[in-house]
């Protein structure tokens, strides 16, 4: 099989995220391309969850409506997803929790005769399905094993009781061989600022980005970084200023209302030229909104949040191997020209697990400004071409480093002068244009396809649907990495000319959309989704039709 | 820049008779002192929020971040994290650090962050031409409160005993002598010291009279009871005209947040190889 | 004269500001129209201060470079602004303090010899001037009485020496009539937002507006007004949100910083469709920036504030006239659509003083749509055609009435429900659709002469400037005053096909240009200004010259 | 609406064994018992912030506010600016009112406002999957610090009496008569009543056997003493295993803020003569 995909249902507090993983392990283990989509709502125990868990032999990076396994720890999953099954498609489900037309595993039955706790259950679930897709026993062995250094032996036991019980449905006719590194977005993005440089990570938890919170602590020894999760999003954008001032290279993590809280420590950070890199986790908003449910509301906030005007780098990444990228060049781009840096991932990027491709693309040298012996006395806001100073930390022997959220001189002192205004507003900008100068180097903006009829144009976790979709459609797919300062070349490069350009955006007022229109591109036609649900490739097909026929 | 002297030259703004003046005369001397002592004048930074007070950050030849209004306190911590060997000392506002930014002063003083917080308290919002603040008395009568406060101060000796401050007192700006040496030992201290220093404001705000007459040293108080600074702290409630005492009032040991993170270093070279074993891992 | 200018200048702390006003009332006694520009560093002693009074015959809300009397309580004010005096100008001067050419008066000895204070050395001057403006002391003495209830003796006596030790300069040819009510943006925004229907008003104190909450805080008392000073401006917002829940109509003031620290507040007001008026007064920023010089950076900022999509309303008065109305629709409008209104002045408008028109233009009727009977069970998001639902008070007597920040159904209750979402959504982006149709009964677009050439587009306090250099340059002024919802319709239709269209802002990246772009309108060159200080006459001219030959 | 009863239609999505039931359940019966005593229902406003706590906002056929994270408490008070009559009760959480909002907290203290302040104190994020929060103990390994904290709990019952709260009690889960009672009490308390709940949270904090073995109710209280009230709340610092009074620390009295807006009527028809003539001495 190609391309094929796995959904498992049940309640929350059952472990679905982590049985998801474990059948994304388990595929991966077979050389598949894994995507992994995880639904939830925002609550710890009961209610539905849902993992949809795809392989196949190309690189992917979203799910599809139809689905070819349908794994039920209860009956609710049986009625929101039947209609999902394909043709032919294989239901797996716990014959003491419902009935259905399949392959029934009676998993009470089973953990009581094992004496297994509850939490085992799907571990039954994945042994049957392991069974059904033709898959060795030994593999799935292997697998839990390393999944499970706690609990090992039961959770083998009720997989083998569940694998026993089952039969083949479809064949894996791939060898068992290592895939490509199995991540979700957040760790993706952890990685690539490690890569970056990262020293600290300090952060409130806000879903969607919590877990690159508790992914960074967890490794915190592993990489001689400091984690830190204080009182709340203010603290933590001020304490990331002041780390940068004390020589760190820090990150910090949050998604809307948290961000709007650091909004006002985002303009300091202009001001003040302190490098800071902020992973924006959109979530579906406005406010509270849904908080386990994924948005691309938050791009203009991103581009324009706190008072006045100063440079910043906005990139949004399509997925694990470019986060890992972008969060890395973020981070380096960050601390080169001393601004603040927002990577957008949304909750669909964050929380999906990817097959990591490491890209081979040259990194930018961070050019490390520490002032020179030329430099005195030391001056921190010293006007240079670029506008970009040399930067001291402090404590640097025999430098008086001031920062400064007033406009200042070139000391850091306070000033209110006319012509010094105008200038530090200059530098302040200049350094945006240095900055674009620099992204020139990369592929700021991503293309695929080559029809010349239409032109798919998203941004973001969007990605990787719209290329499938392109690939039905005949359609090429534009899409740019870098959102400010916007690429508008590259971009016009890319687009071209072609007969129509419909936007696709996971939002309801066409916020991209606007972007390219105030670049003088014309869009056709808009396709937008704010249910908080990600598209599908075949939802998006459809809706792409609908407006483009 | 700093060959110049410990003070800059920034032109001086604050108004004739401020008291801003002593805390600066007194910080100056703090430091000349520390300094000849052989503390590194590199390594102490001056963080500020907003406010008249805040001028504090242009007027010395020290680093120094003039952050924002209320957020002088996690910007501090922030250094502490990346360099727990720096000497921050905060000069902050009573406005900034009482109203604005009230969190983040009780967390430091719960994570017993090693730094120096000094409120220059005017019970005025001097900047901003005359507003109460949360340490005003009842019924203050500010421009956005022109019939009287409806509100009774904090006390803010209190809060910050109870949020766990290791160092707490009490400084006034007419009191010159106890306030460099208070100044000093906060800053050697190691844990979060806090002064909260009764500051007139010429402007806005002058109860040197009632301060002069009020303000007395108390005797045989022990430094190292929380229940006896807790007294001395209820002695005055930033209201009545009742006695005020000034001076250290609490003494502690007790650790260090910042602790965890000193001999922490990121090992860069080597990141490539973990990331690489990391995502070996994960196949 | 027709058209004429005083600077006054001096230190902090000697009542610069005052003085302005009182030479102001003495102008205005005349039937003048009035501006009066003040400019401060932000200190509360010492430093530069001054204002320049303008009075002309026609209506006015911009400085001119030129002043025809320059009153110098100190060397510094002649050095600095000697240069701006016309030729055949009166330099009218404190003999004890200065020396120069022009009308000195020994100030110090003056105030030794009667006894006075320092702080009336300003009336010894204000009295010279009059004498050399042929103002007749009656009228002075009026004023003084009126402005002074307390020190007015002293003042009366230092001003009738001054007006003694003074000769005949130039001729104030009016009578001395009843001039229009003098009153500064803040105080005019206030007016206006009281005839709307305030009952609260919620503030932290931040240039510029702190002194729309020291205005409203005085006049509490006569209008039945609740005033609250809190903690921040966090607590401003959330306080807002809860006033307005309770039944009152509320708003709130703040500059950037503050703002920033709003923004949660703001989603969650959209978002549970609490209404609450945002008065933001621009300053220079980023950061803290110039607390007291204006700016015009915030626009984009004020628009795109807060995560996720929802209806807001964003104008920007250019004058006290305009601030007056706009505040009292404000609070209307955003009562009736039930969302967040933001009214962005700057430091310009807000602290300037304005001769008022109080248009007699028609309000928008408020249509209090409390709950009817038929709307039992009461739901306070019940679904209509328009967006808006029957907004019930806490309490209302039989009604449950729940506010949310999450997505929530009818009855307020949360929901994850994609199809609940994806309505709710709309509903919050359908009041806008509404409040657009509504506007469609305003003057949203402000245009002025006739000129085909060239079209100065501007925004805000820039109006007044841009329809003098105009007036000059034969030019055309089209000025959106509603910001959001872009009246597009209305704009297109004001602006035509100039040949020429220029883009006037207070800001480095050209704000307003980048939202006409969007539109698809041409624009063919922006002049902008960025050190805190409004454009003069002369200057803007000039500038628009340089950029359209 | 409220004809189905208190308890609305929402879903319930607390996990078994969740200690937000027994509040749930106390809370309703405080409220049935005060509406039988002649409290209309509908004058009383629930405020929660965002957790697993707040959920109380979904559960009530009563008015409510589901604010965000950290500020259900100026929204609250918003409310009884509004209209000084209304019933104002927050349900808050540990993680919300202690670390994202307590600025909040102590304000609404300071100012004595007539409301109820309950904290779900279940020392834990719930919500956010089991973080620390301000009250968990020293060394408390959630998922944002694996290796242990490095700071204190506060003790938010000294905090709160420090700041002015003139009703401060402590409730525990499984103690349901004294909480109902306590829950009461607070809301006809004239002033700002503030309950700190030990809640156990079933998924990331139930420490119910340290509780169940370690609260008691003091005898010989006199809950009218701020000084004994100091006492009692410094018997448990939050951390360390010793005997938890629980119930009642203090209740005094004293004038409440929004006093100053009651009957306060904005007069509207006059407004534009009031405009007018204002606009008149301007000329
Ligand atoms: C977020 C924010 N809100 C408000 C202000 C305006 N502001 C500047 S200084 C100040 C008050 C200063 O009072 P205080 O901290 O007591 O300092 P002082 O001037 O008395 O020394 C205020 C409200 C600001 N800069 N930022
Ligand atoms: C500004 C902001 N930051 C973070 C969050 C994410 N968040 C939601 S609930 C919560 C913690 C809740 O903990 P607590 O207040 O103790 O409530 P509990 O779930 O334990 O009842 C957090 C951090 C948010 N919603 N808003
Ligand atoms: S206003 Fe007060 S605090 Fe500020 S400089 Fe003047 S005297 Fe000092
Ligand atoms: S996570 Fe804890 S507090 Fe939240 S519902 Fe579950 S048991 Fe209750
Ligand atoms: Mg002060
Ligand atoms: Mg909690």
């Amino acid at each position: 099989m190609e391309d094929f995909s796995v959904l498992i249902g049940g309640r929350a507090g059952e472990g679905l995220n982590r049985a998801g993983q474990i059948i994304a392990r388990l595929l991966n283990a077979h050389g598949y391309h894994i995507y992994m989509y995880y639904d939830y709502p925002s609550l710890i125990r009961g209610g539905h969850n849902f993992s949809i868990i795809r392989a196949a032999t190309h690189s992917i990076g979203a799910h599809r409506t139809h689905v070819d396994v349908l794994l039920a720890l209860n009956r609710e999953t049986l009625i929101l997803h039947s209609g999902r099954l394909r043709e032919g498609g294989a239901i797996i489900y716990d014959s003491d929790a419902a009935k259905a037309d399949g392959i029934g595993i009676p998993l009470s039955k089973i953990l009581k005769e094992e004496g297994a706790p509850p939490i085992t259950r799907n571990s039954g679930l994945i042994g049957a399905f392991a069974r059904a897709a033709g898959i060795q026993w030994e593999v799935l062995e292997r697998i839990i094993k390393k999944e499970f250094p706690k609990g090992t032996e039961i959770n083998l036991k009720v997989a083998r009781r569940g694998f026993d019980a089952s039969e083949q449905k479809l064949r894996i006719d791939r060898p068992s061989m290592k895939g490509l590194p199995l991540v979700s977005g957040n760790e993706a993005i952890g990685l690539g600022l490690l890569r970056g440089g990262l020293t600290s990570y300090i952060a409130y938890p806000m879903t969607p980005t919590s877990s690159l919170l508790h992914f960074l602590a967890e490794v915190e020894g592993d990489f001689g970084l400091k984690v830190v999760h204080p009182e709340n999003e203010i603290a933590v954008m001020l304490m990331a200023i002041g780390a940068a001032c004390g020589g760190e290279k820090v990150a910090v993590g949050t998604s809307g209302g948290g961000f709007c809280l650091m909004t006002e420590g985002l303009g300091f950070a202009g001001m003040a030229e302190c490098p800071v890199v902020i992973v924006l986790g959109q979530r579906t908003g406005p406010s509270t909104g849904l908080p386990t449910y994924t948005s691309q509301g938050d791009l203009l906030f991103a581009r324009h949040a706190s008072q006045g005007e100063f440079s910043r780098l906005v990139t949004a990444p399509a997925d694990a191997s470019e986060a890992f990228f972008w969060s890395s060049e973020s981070l380096r781009l960050a601390w080169r020209f001393q601004i603040p840096a927002i990577i957008l991932s949304d909750k669909t990027l964050s929380e999906g697990y990817y097959s990591l491709m490491v890209h081979s693309r040259e990194q930018s040298s961070v050019e490390e400004s520490g002032p020179g012996n030329e430099d005195r006395p030391y001056r921190r806001y010293r006007f240079t071409d670029s506008g970009v100073s040399p930067m001291a930390k402090m404590p640097t022997r025999g430098a008086v480093v001031k920062v400064n959220s007033y406009y200042h001189d070139e000391d850091g002192i306070t000033t209110e002068d006319a012509a010094m205004t105008a200038s530090m507003q200059e530098k302040l900008l200049r350094k945006g244009e240095a900055l674009s100068k620099e992204l020139g180097k990369y592929e700021t903006v991503w293309t695929h396809g080559r029809g010349e009829d239409l032109a798919l144009v998203c941004w973001g976790s969007n990605g990787p649907v719209c290329q499938e979709t392109a690939d039905i459609l005949g359609a090429r797919v534009v899409r740019p990495i870098v959102l400010h300062p916007f690429p508008e070349e590259a971009f016009g490069r890319a687009l071209g000319s072609p007969a129509a350009t419909v936007v696709v955006e996971q939002n309801a007022t066409a916020q991209l959309s606007s972007i390219l229109k105030g670049f003088g591109h014309r869009v056709d036609a808009t396709v937008l989704k704010y249910d908080g649900r990600p598209f599908s490739v075949e939802e998006l097909a459809t809706r792409v039709q609908e407006v483009h026929a | 820049m700093r060959e110049e002297g410990l003070i800059s030259r920034a032109q001086n703004t604050w108004c004739p008779g401020c008291g801003n003046f002593a805390i600066q005369h007194a910080f100056k001397n703090a430091i000349l002192e520390l300094g000849s002592e052989g503390l590194s004048l590199d390594e102490v930074v001056l963080v500020t929020g907003i406010g008249c007070h805040a001028k504090m950050a242009d007027y010395f030849n020290l680093n120094s971040v003039y952050a924002i209004h209320g957020r002088a306190v996690p910007a501090a911590a922030g250094l502490k994290i990346a360099d727990p060997n720096l000497k921050v000392i905060c000069c902050v506002g009573d406005g900034d650090a009482y109203a604005e930014g009230l969190d983040h002063l009780l967390f430091a003083a719960k994570r017993n962050m090693d730094m120096t917080i000094i409120v220059h308290n005017n019970r005025v919002y001097g900047l901003t031409t005359g507003q109460y603040t949360p340490t005003s008395p009842l019924g203050f009568r500010g421009k956005s409160t022109p019939t009287g406060t409806a509100e009774p101060p904090f006390n803010p000796i209190a809060l910050m005993l109870n949020a766990g401050a290791s160092f707490v007192a009490r400084g006034y700006t007419r009191r010159q002598d106890q306030l460099r040496w208070m100044i000093k030992e906060a800053i050697m201290h190691r844990g979060l010291s806090f002064i909260d220093v009764l500051q007139i404001c010429a402007t806005f705000f002058d109860p040197h009279e009632v301060y002069d007459r009020m303000v007395y040293e108390p005797e045989g108080h022990d430094r190292s009871s929380i229940e006896s600074a807790m007294r001395l702290a209820s002695e005055w409630d930033y209201n009545s005209e009742s006695r005020i005492p000034i001076g250290l009032f609490f003494q502690g040991e007790r650790p260090v947040f910042e602790d965890r993170f000193r001999g922490v270093r990121p090992d860069i070279p080597s990141r490539e190889n973990k990331i690489g074993m990391f995502l070996e891992g994960r196949r």
